[in-house]
C-alpha cells in the first residue's frame, strides 16, 4: 500500500460530505404528495403525453439506442402532425447502462418528476422495474423476450412488445419438423433465457435438440463449441446468439467449413449488423423465423412503412439508424403505442392498456406484410411469424404466416 | 480423438490472442508494477485504427507496421501523460487510472466507430488447409505466425540489445538502474509503448475472426490477466506459455469436464487465477524474489 | 518495490514518524468525544439527515437511498483497504450476495427483513472470512486479481443456480418490504431514507471505534509492516481473517439493504464492473477517510446520471462514459488522498494559517 | 582549496522529517573520505542527497558544475557513481549484464575502451569472470559487492560514493573489500567517498574522516587522528541512540 497520507482533521471532510447531501436536497423540493399514484392521467386536457424511456445508451448493450431513436423519431413525427388528439407527445430518454438499478431508479424519476404516464424500458431487466411502475398504476411497455413481461395477472400494466421469446423456438421446430423430420439438430445460444425459452419452445413443438450449448454473454470465439457440434453430427443448427458473436460464428462456420441447415434468431439476423458483417456469402441458405422488415433488406426498399421510417429517422432522429433493426424496431412500437394511445383517451395505466389489449388487428410500419397486430398470448402485440430464407442478398418467404396464438393450442 | 486435437489446435489459436495480451500486460506489469486493466481496449483501438486505415485504401502490409509503430507512441504518451502523475499514490491509485483509462478508450472508439459490429477481412485470405482429420484456417495460421512473430521480436529486444538491457534493469530494480545513469522515467514509458505494440498485433489478428466491436477484447483481457498468474507476472515466457495453456485449457475443460460447460468456460481461468495463486503465488516460470508485493 | 534489497531501507525512511502534522489531530483525541469539533460536524450532518427527507421529492430519496446503501459498502471498503492495507476487488460480489441472501430469505422463505438483513450480515460476513485465507498468503496486486477472480464469477453462478437466484431475470418482490409501520406516517421512500441514514450513521461510529482503540493500533500495523506487526505479538492471520470478514459483513449489510429497497436482485447488477466501481469510489472519496465512503458513493451514483443528464440525446451515453473516466482522472491527479481526504487537507492548511494569523 | 566535490550547508530528509542540517563538506582528487556515525547519523542520506536520489538543499559542487535539481540519471553520467546500501544488484540479470549496465553513464569519449576495462575488472575480480554467466541472484553477499564495485567503475567514475561496504559480510570479506579499495583508487585514479560503520577498518584505507552525529557533522580530521581518539569514538561511533530511530544510516 502507499504511505499513508497524515490523519485529516475530519469536521472538515464531514462538512463537506453534509454539503454534497444538502446539494442532492435542493436538487428539487418535495413534490406534492397528491400526484403519487395514477399518475398523468390527465384525460381531455392539451397537456403534453409524457412518455419516458429508459434504455442502456452506455456500456455493452449501448446499441439498444437505436431502439429510443426509433421511437423517438416516430413521436416527433406525430407531434409534427400536431400529436395524438391534439396532444403533443413528451418523451425523456433517460440513460440506464442496462444496470437494474439505473433502470428502477430512472422509472421512478421518469414517474415522480416527470409525471410520465408510459415508460418504456429495455431488455430482461426490465422485469426488475416493472414491480414498482406496476404499483405507481403506470402503463409500462417493455422490450423484451421474457415469459415473465407476458404475465398480465402479475404485473397487469406490463405490456410486451415483440414476441416471447418461447414462441420462436416453437415456429422453428415446426419449420424442421416439416423440413427435414429426421435432422440432428443443435442449439448454440448465450447462457440465458432467451436461450432457455427458445429450447423450451422447440420441446413444446415436440422437439428435444440433440445438443445445446451455451456461452456467458460476451464470450465472441465460438470455435470450441462449432468444434463439438460437428463431433457429434449436428446437420440443423438454431443459431440463437447476439451481438458481435453471431458474425464471428458464421464466419468461423465458413472458415471451418462446417456448414449445417442454420437457423438464425429473428432478431440477429439483419444485414446491417448480423448477416453484413458476417458476410452474405457465409449466410446463405440460412432461415429465421421472422416478424419485423429490415430496412437494409433492398427487398423493402419500395415498402411503404420502411420508407416512411427512412424519412423520419433521416429528419428526426440519427440517420445514421437508417438501415437500423433495432430502429424500425421501437419505430414500430412507438406506432403502437401511438395507436393506443388514440383510442384510450388517456395514458393512465388502466385505459392505456385496455386500449393496447383490444388492439386488433391494425397495420404498422415495422411489421413484415399479411401480418397485423393485435393483442395475442401475454397481450404481447406482434405473435406472427413467418420463415424466411436468405438468398445472398436478401430475405424472401419460404413459408407462411404462421400465429404464435394458434401454436399455443396445438 | 480428432475432436479432442481440433479443440486442443482452436485453444491454441486463441491461445495466442491471450499470450500477445498477456505478455503485454507483463511487461507493463515490470516496469511500472500495475495490472494495465486497459490493456485490452488499447488493442481494440488498435484493431478499429487499423480498419480505418484498410478502409482509406492502405495495403495490410503497411498498415501492420504502421500500427506498430502508432501503438508504441501512443503506449508511451499514455503513461507519460496519464500513468505519470500518479506512480508515487500507491497501486490502488495506478490501478484505478488503468480502469479509468479502460472505460475511456471503450467510449472513445464506440463514439468514433459506433457499436455495431463491423466485419473485418482475414488479410490471409479465406483459405482452409486440411491436414489429416484437422482443418486450419489461413486466418488461424497468418494470424498465429504474426503474432508469434511480434512475441519474437519482442524476446529479441528484452534478450539482446541495449535497450533490452536497460528495460530489463528498470523492471528488476529501479533504484540501482537509475544509479547507473539509466532514465527510469524514459524505459517506463517505452515499457508502455512496446506492450502496447505487442497488443495491438493481438487486437489485430483477432479482429478478423471475431468482428469489430468495442467490446472485442473484454474477455481477451480476463482470460489473459488469467495467463499472467498462471504464468508469472515477472516472467515474459511464462506470460506466452500462461497464454496458450489458458487457451487450450479453457476450450478443453468447458467440454470435456462435466458441469462446466460453456456458460461457465469463463470459470476456468478464474479457477487457474486462484488455485495458481494459492499454491504458486510467483507462477509457473515466476522467481519468487521478485514478486512484487 | 522490485527487490527485498533496496526495499527496507526505503520502507523503514518512509514510515518514519511524521511529527509535525499529526501533532494537532493528536492532541484533539485527548479532548473529550463531545468537545471536540468532529463530532459537533458530524451530529450536524446526522440532523441534517433527518430533516432532508422532509424537503425532497421521493425519487430524490430514493436515489439518496441508494447513495447511502453503497456508502455502506464502501465504508467496509475504506475498512479493509484504508486501514487494513488489503486491497479487494471483489466486494461488488459481497454486496451482491448480501441482496440475494436477503432476498430469498424474503421471497421464498417469507421472512420478515430485519432478520433476512441480519442473516445477509451473517453470509457475506462469512463469505469475507473465506476470501480472507487466501490473503494470508497472497498480498498486493495479487490478492486484488485473487478477488477481481470472485467479482467475475459471482454473476455466472447467479445465473447458473436458477433454481435459488432465479436465473438471469433475478428475484423481484411486488415492493419493498421496508415499510414504514403506520404509526409514522412516512412514506416508504422516507422511511427507507432515514433507515439507512442510521445504518450508515451506526457502521461508522463502530468502524471508527474498531480503528481507533487498541484493535486500531494492530490494524494499523498490519498495514505499514505485518511482519513488524507479527514481532509486536499482533495475530496477523487472525486480524487479517477479522479484517476481511468485518469488512465483507458491512458490504453484505449495505447489499442487503439495497436489494431489498430496489425489491430486486439481477446479476447483471453485480458484475464486476461494479466491482470496480466500488473500488473507484474507495479511492475518489479517500480510502483513509469515513466521509470518503459518502462523497466516493454520491460520486459514481450521480455523476453519470448528471453526465448523461446534460448530454441528454440517445447517442450521449458514450459521452457519459468518456467524461466519467476523465472525471476520476482528473481526481486521481490532483487529489491522491480522495476528494474528502484532499479538501480535508485543503481547508486544514486554510485553518492553520487563519489560526497563526490571528495568534500573531 | 578547492576540491573534486563541494558540498556547503546541504540539507536533505525525507517528507517532513530533515535528516541532514547544514552540512559542510569536501573531497579532493584521489582522496579516499570515510563517512562515520552510528546507525541514524545521516550517512545514506548524505550519498543519497549527493547522487541525487533524495532531495537536497544547499550547495553541492562537483567537478566545477552545480548538481542542485539535476536528476539521479544525469548526476550518474557526470562521473558520479553510487554503490547503494545492499548494493544493488539487478538479481535477474546476469553478472555480466550486471557489469555492462555500467557503461551506460560512461562518458561517450571513453565508450571505445569498455572493453579494455571489463578484461581489467575481471583481472581484478577473477570470481566474477568466473560466474559471468550465472544470473548475479546466485552469487555470495560478498561477490555482489564485488559485483557493485565491478559495475560501478565501468562507469568510469571520478567520484564513487560506497555505502556500508562492509555491512553484512564476514569480518575476513570485508577486510578484503577494503584493501581492493585502497588498490582501485589507484589503478583507476577514483576519489572515493566511504560511509562506513567500521570506523577501524575504513580509517585504515581513508585519508580523512568526518563523524555525523544528528545529521550534523561533529568531527573532521585526518584519518589516523581520528583512529586515536578514543573519546570521539566512545561518544559518537558507539552505540548513542539519537532519537531518529525510523532513520537508517
Amino acid at each position: 500500500m502507499s504511505v499513508a497520507p497524515g490523519p485529516i482533521p475530519r469536521r472538515v471532510v464531514v462538512a463537506l460530505a453534509a454539503g454534497s447531501l444538502l446539494l442532492t436536497a435542493a436538487c428539487s423540493g418535495r413534490a406534492d404528495e397528491s400526484s403519487g399514484s395514477g399518475a398523468g392521467s390527465n384525460t381531455g386536457s392539451d397537456e403534453p403525453i409524457v412518455v419516458g424511456m429508459s434504455f442502456p445508451l452506455s456500456g455493452p448493450l449501448s446499441g439498444a439506442a437505436a431502439v429510443a431513436d426509433g421511437a423517438a423519431a416516430y413521436f416527433e413525427r406525430i407531434n409534427a402532425e400536431g400529436g395524438v388528439g391534439g396532444r403533443e407527445i413528451d418523451y425523456q430518454v433517460l440513460d440506464d447502462a442496462y444496470d437494474p438499478a439505473r433502470q428502477a431508479e430512472n422509472a421512478r424519476q421518469l414517474v415522480d418528476q416527470e409525471d410520465a404516464g408510459i415508460v418504456l424500458t429495455f431488455g430482461g431487466i426490465s422485469s426488475a422495474t416493472a414491480p414498482y411502475l406496476n404499483g405507481q398504476k403506470v402503463a409500462h411497455v417493455a422490450f423484451g423476450t421474457q415469459a415473465a413481461l407476458s404475465d398480465t395477472d402479475a404485473t397487469p400494466y406490463t405490456r410486451g412488445w415483440f414476441p416471447d421469446g418461447s414462441w420462436e423456438g416453437q415456429v422453428v421446430a415446426q419449420h424442421i419438423q416439416d423440413e427435414q423430420p429426421d435432422a440432428s439438430v443443435g442449439v448454440l445460444g448465450i447462457a440465458n433465457d432467451l436461450t432457455t425459452s427458445q429450447v423450451d419452445g422447440m420441446a413444446a413443438a415436440g422437439l428435444t435438440p440433440d445438443k445445446v450449448l451455451t456461452v456467458p454473454p460476451g464470450v465472441v470465439d465460438l470455435t470450441s463449441q462449432l468444434n463439438e457440434l460437428r463431433a457429434a453430427g449436428v446437420d440443423t443448427l438454431f443459431l440463437a446468439v447476439v451481438g458481435p458473436a453471431q458474425p464471428a460464428t458464421l464466419r468461423t462456420m465458413a472458415n471451418i467449413g462446417y456448414q449445417p441447415t442454420t437457423y438464425l434468431y429473428s432478431a440477429a439476423s439483419d444485414l446491417a449488423t448480423s448477416v453484413g458483417p458476417a458476410g452474405p456469402e457465409n449466410a446463405t441458405d440460412a432461415f429465421t423465423a421472422q416478424y419485423f422488415k429490415d430496412p437494409a433488406d433492398p427487398r423493402w426498399a419500395d415498402d411503404e412503412g420502411v420508407q416512411a421510417f427512412k424519412e423520419d429517422i433521416a429528419e428526426y432522429g440519427d440517420e445514421a439508424n437508417a438501415d437500423s433493426y433495432l430502429a424500425i424496431e421501437g419505430y414500430g412500437a412507438a406506432a403502437a403505442i401511438v395507436a393506443a394511445l388514440e383510442d384510450s383517451g388517456g395514458e393512465g395505466g388502466d385505459a392505456f392498456t385496455e386500449a393496447w389489449d383490444s388492439i386488433d388487428g391494425i397495420d404498422n410500419p415495422a411489421i413484415l406484410p399479411d401480418m397485423q397486430l393485435s393483442a395475442g398470448p401475454g397481450s404481447r402485440l406482434v405473435h406472427q411469424y413467418r420463415v424466411l430464407q436468405f438468398d445472398g442478398t436478401s430475405w424472401q418467404d419460404a413459408g407462411d404466416v404462421v400465429d404464435a396464438d394458434d401454436l399455443a393450442q396445438g | 480423438m480428432t475432436e479432442l486435437l481440433q479443440q486442443t489446435v482452436s485453444g491454441l489459436t486463441t491461445g495466442l490472442v491471450y499470450a500477445a495480451l498477456a505478455l503485454a500486460i507483463a511487461l507493463v506489469f515490470q516496469g511500472t508494477g500495475t495490472l494495465n486493466f486497459a490493456q485490452g481496449e488499447f488493442a481494440t483501438l488498435a484493431a478499429f485504427v487499423s480498419f480505418a486505415l484498410s478502409t482509406a485504401g492502405l495495403s495490410w502490409w503497411l498498415i501492420v507496421p504502421l500500427l506498430v509503430v502508432l501503438a508504441f507512441v501512443f503506449g508511451a504518451g499514455v503513461e507519460r501523460l496519464l500513468v505519470r502523475p500518479v506512480e508515487g499514490s500507491g497501486p490502488l491509485a495506478l490501478l484505478t487510472v488503468t480502469a479509468a483509462l479502460l472505460l475511456g478508450s471503450n467510449a472513445v472508439v464506440a463514439l468514433i466507430w459506433g457499436t455495431d459490429v463491423r466485419s473485418m477481412a482475414s488479410p490471409f485470405g479465406g483459405a482452409v488447409y486440411h491436414v489429416g482429420p484437422l482443418t486450419f484456417t489461413a486466418q488461424a495460421i497468418g494470424g498465429g505466425a504474426l503474432v508469434l512473430l511480434a512475441m519474437l521480436l519482442c524476446g529479441l529486444i528484452f534478450r539482446f540489445t541495449p535497450l533490452g538491457l536497460r528495460l530489463r534493469a528498470v523492471a528488476d530494480n529501479p533504484d540501482s538502474a537509475r544509479l547507473l545513469g539509466i532514465s527510469t522515467g524514459v524505459m517506463l514509458a517505452v515499457g508502455w509503448g512496446i506492450a502496447a505494440a505487442v497488443g495491438a498485433v493481438a487486437g489485430l489478428v483477432a479482429a478478423p475472426t471475431l468482428g469489430l466491436s468495442p467490446e472485442l477484447m473484454t474477455n481477451a483481457l480476463l482470460l489473459a490477466l488469467a495467463a499472467v498468474t498462471l504464468g508469472g507476472f515477472s516472467s515474459r515466457l511464462g506470460a506466452v506459455v500462461g497464454g496458450l495453456l489458458i487457451g487450450v485449457l479453457s476450450n478443453l475443460a468447458s467440454r470435456y469436464v462435466p458441469g462446466i460447460g460453456g456458460d461457465l468456460q469463463l470459470v476456468v481461468p478464474f479457477a487457474v487465477i486462484f488455485l495458481v495463486l494459492l499454491v504458486r503465488p510467483q507462477g509457473l516460470f515466476g522467481r519468487a524474489s521478485t514478486v512484487r508485493a | 518495490m522490485a527487490t527485498s534489497i533496496s526495499g527496507p531501507p526505503t520502507r523503514t525512511e518512509g514510515a518514519a514518524p511524521t511529527p509535525t502534522p499529526t501533532a494537532a489531530p493528536a492532541l484533539a483525541e485527548l479532548r473529550p468525544m463531545w468537545r471536540r469539533p468532529v463530532t459537533w460536524a458530524w451530529t450536524a450532518l446526522f440532523v441534517v439527515a433527518l430533516v432532508v427527507p422532509f424537503l425532497i421529492s421521493d425519487y430524490d430519496l430514493f436515489k439518496a437511498t441508494r447513495v447511502l446503501t453503497i456508502a455502506i459498502a464502501v465504508a467496509g471498503l475504506n475498512l479493509l483497504i484504508g486501514r487494513a492495507g488489503q486491497i479487494s476487488a471483489g466486494h461488488g460480489a459481497l454486496y451482491g450476495l448480501g441482496a440475494y441472501t436477503a432476498m430469498i430469505l424474503v421471497k421464498e422463505l417469507g421472512w420478515a427483513w430485519p432478520g433476512a438483513v441480519l442473516a445477509a450480515v451473517v453470509v457475506s460476513g462469512a463469505a469475507g472470512w473465506l476470501i480472507g485465507l487466501p490473503a494470508l498468503r497472497v498480498r498486493g496486486l495479487n490478492l486484488g486479481l485473487l478477488t477481481i477472480a470472485i467479482a467475475a464469477i459471482f454473476p455466472l453462478l447467479l445465473s447458473r443456480f436458477e433454481g435459488l437466484t432465479g436465473g438471469t431475470i433475478g428475484l423481484q418482490l411486488a415492493g419493498s418490504p421496508i415499510t414504514p409501520p403506520a404509526a409514522l406516517a412516512l412514506t416508504p421512500e422516507q422511511f427507507q431514507f432515514l433507515l439507512l441514514v442510521v445504518v450508515l450513521a451506526v457502521v461508522l461510529v463502530l468502524l471508527r471505534n474498531l480503528t481507533t482503540g487498541p484493535m486500531g493500533r494492530a490494524v494499523e500495523a498490519l498495514r505499514v509492516n505485518p511482519l513488524m506487526a507479527r514481532s509486536e505479538g499482533v495475530d496477523v492471520n487472525r486480524l487479517t481473517l477479522t479484517m476481511f470478514a468485518i469488512s465483507s459483513a458491512v458490504a453484505g449489510l449495505g447489499g442487503a439493504l439495497g436489494g431489498l429497497v430496489l425489491a430486486s436482485t439481477v446479476p447483471d447488477s453485480y458484475s464486476m464492473f461494479f466491482s470496480l466501481t466500488l473500488l473507484s469510489a474507495c479511492v475518489v472519496g479517500g480510502s483513509r477517510t469515513w466521509a470518503g465512503s459518502l462523497v466516493g458513493s454520491a460520486f459514481i451514483v450521480y455523476l453519470p446520471d448528471v453526465i448523461s443528464q446534460q448530454i441528454g440525446s440517445t447517442t450521449g451515453g458514450q459521452w457519459s462514459q468518456l467524461v466519467y473516466a476523465v472525471a476520476l482522472l482528473l481526481t486521481l491527479f490532483f487529489l491522491p488522498a480522495g476528494v474528502a481526504g484532499g479538501a480535508g487537507r485543503w481547508l486544514a492548511r486554510l485553518t492553520r494559517r487563519l489560526r497563526r494569523r490571528s495568534h500573531a | 582549496m578547492t576540491g573534486l566535490l563541494e558540498v556547503t550547508g546541504l540539507t536533505a530528509g525525507y517528507g517532513g522529517v530533515r535528516v541532514l542540517h547544514s552540512m559542510d563538506l569536501t573531497v579532493a582528487e584521489n582522496e579516499i573520505v570515510a563517512v562515520l556515525g552510528a546507525n541514524g547519523a545521516g550517512k545514506t542520506t548524505l550519498l543519497r542527497a549527493l547522487s541525487g536520489t533524495v532531495k537536497a538543499g544547499g550547495g553541492i559542487s562537483f567537478a566545477g558544475r552545480a548538481l542542485n535539481g539535476t536528476s539521479a540519471a544525469r548526476i550518474a553520467r557526470s562521473g558520479l557513481g553510487h554503490v547503494p546500501q545492499g548494493r544493488g544488484t539487478f538479481t535477474a540479470l546476469t553478472v555480466e549484464e550486471n557489469v555492462r549496465l555500467g557503461v551506460i553513464s560512461r562518458p561517450a569519449s571513453t565508450r571505445a575502451q569498455a572493453d579494455g576495462d571489463l578484461d581489467r575488472i575481471y583481472d581484478t575480480f577473477p570470481v566474477l569472470r568466473e560466474m559471468r554467466r550465472r544470473p548475479a541472484g546466485a552469487l555470495s553477499g560478498g561477490q555482489q559487492q564485488m559485483l557493485a564495485l565491478a559495475r560501478a567503475l565501468m562507469a568510469r567514475p571520478r567520484l564513487l560514493l560506497i555505502d556500508e561496504p562492509s555491512l553484512g559480510l564476514a569480518p575476513l570479506t570485508s577486510a578484503d573489500m577494503f584493501s581492493v579499495l585502497a588498490r582501485l583508487r589507484e589503478e583507476w585514479s577514483l576519489s572515493v567517498l566511504l560511509a562506513e560503520q567500521n570506523a577501524r577498518a575504513s580509517l585504515k584505507v581513508a585519508d580523512r574522516g568526518i563523524v555525523l552525529a544528528r545529521g550534523r557533522v561533529v568531527a573532521a580530521a585526518p584519518a589516523a587522528e581520528l583512529a586515536a581518539d578514543a573519546g570521539l569514538r566512545a561518544a559518537y561511533l558507539g552505540e548513542s541512540p539519537d532519537g531518529l530511530t525510523g532513520v537508517s544510516s
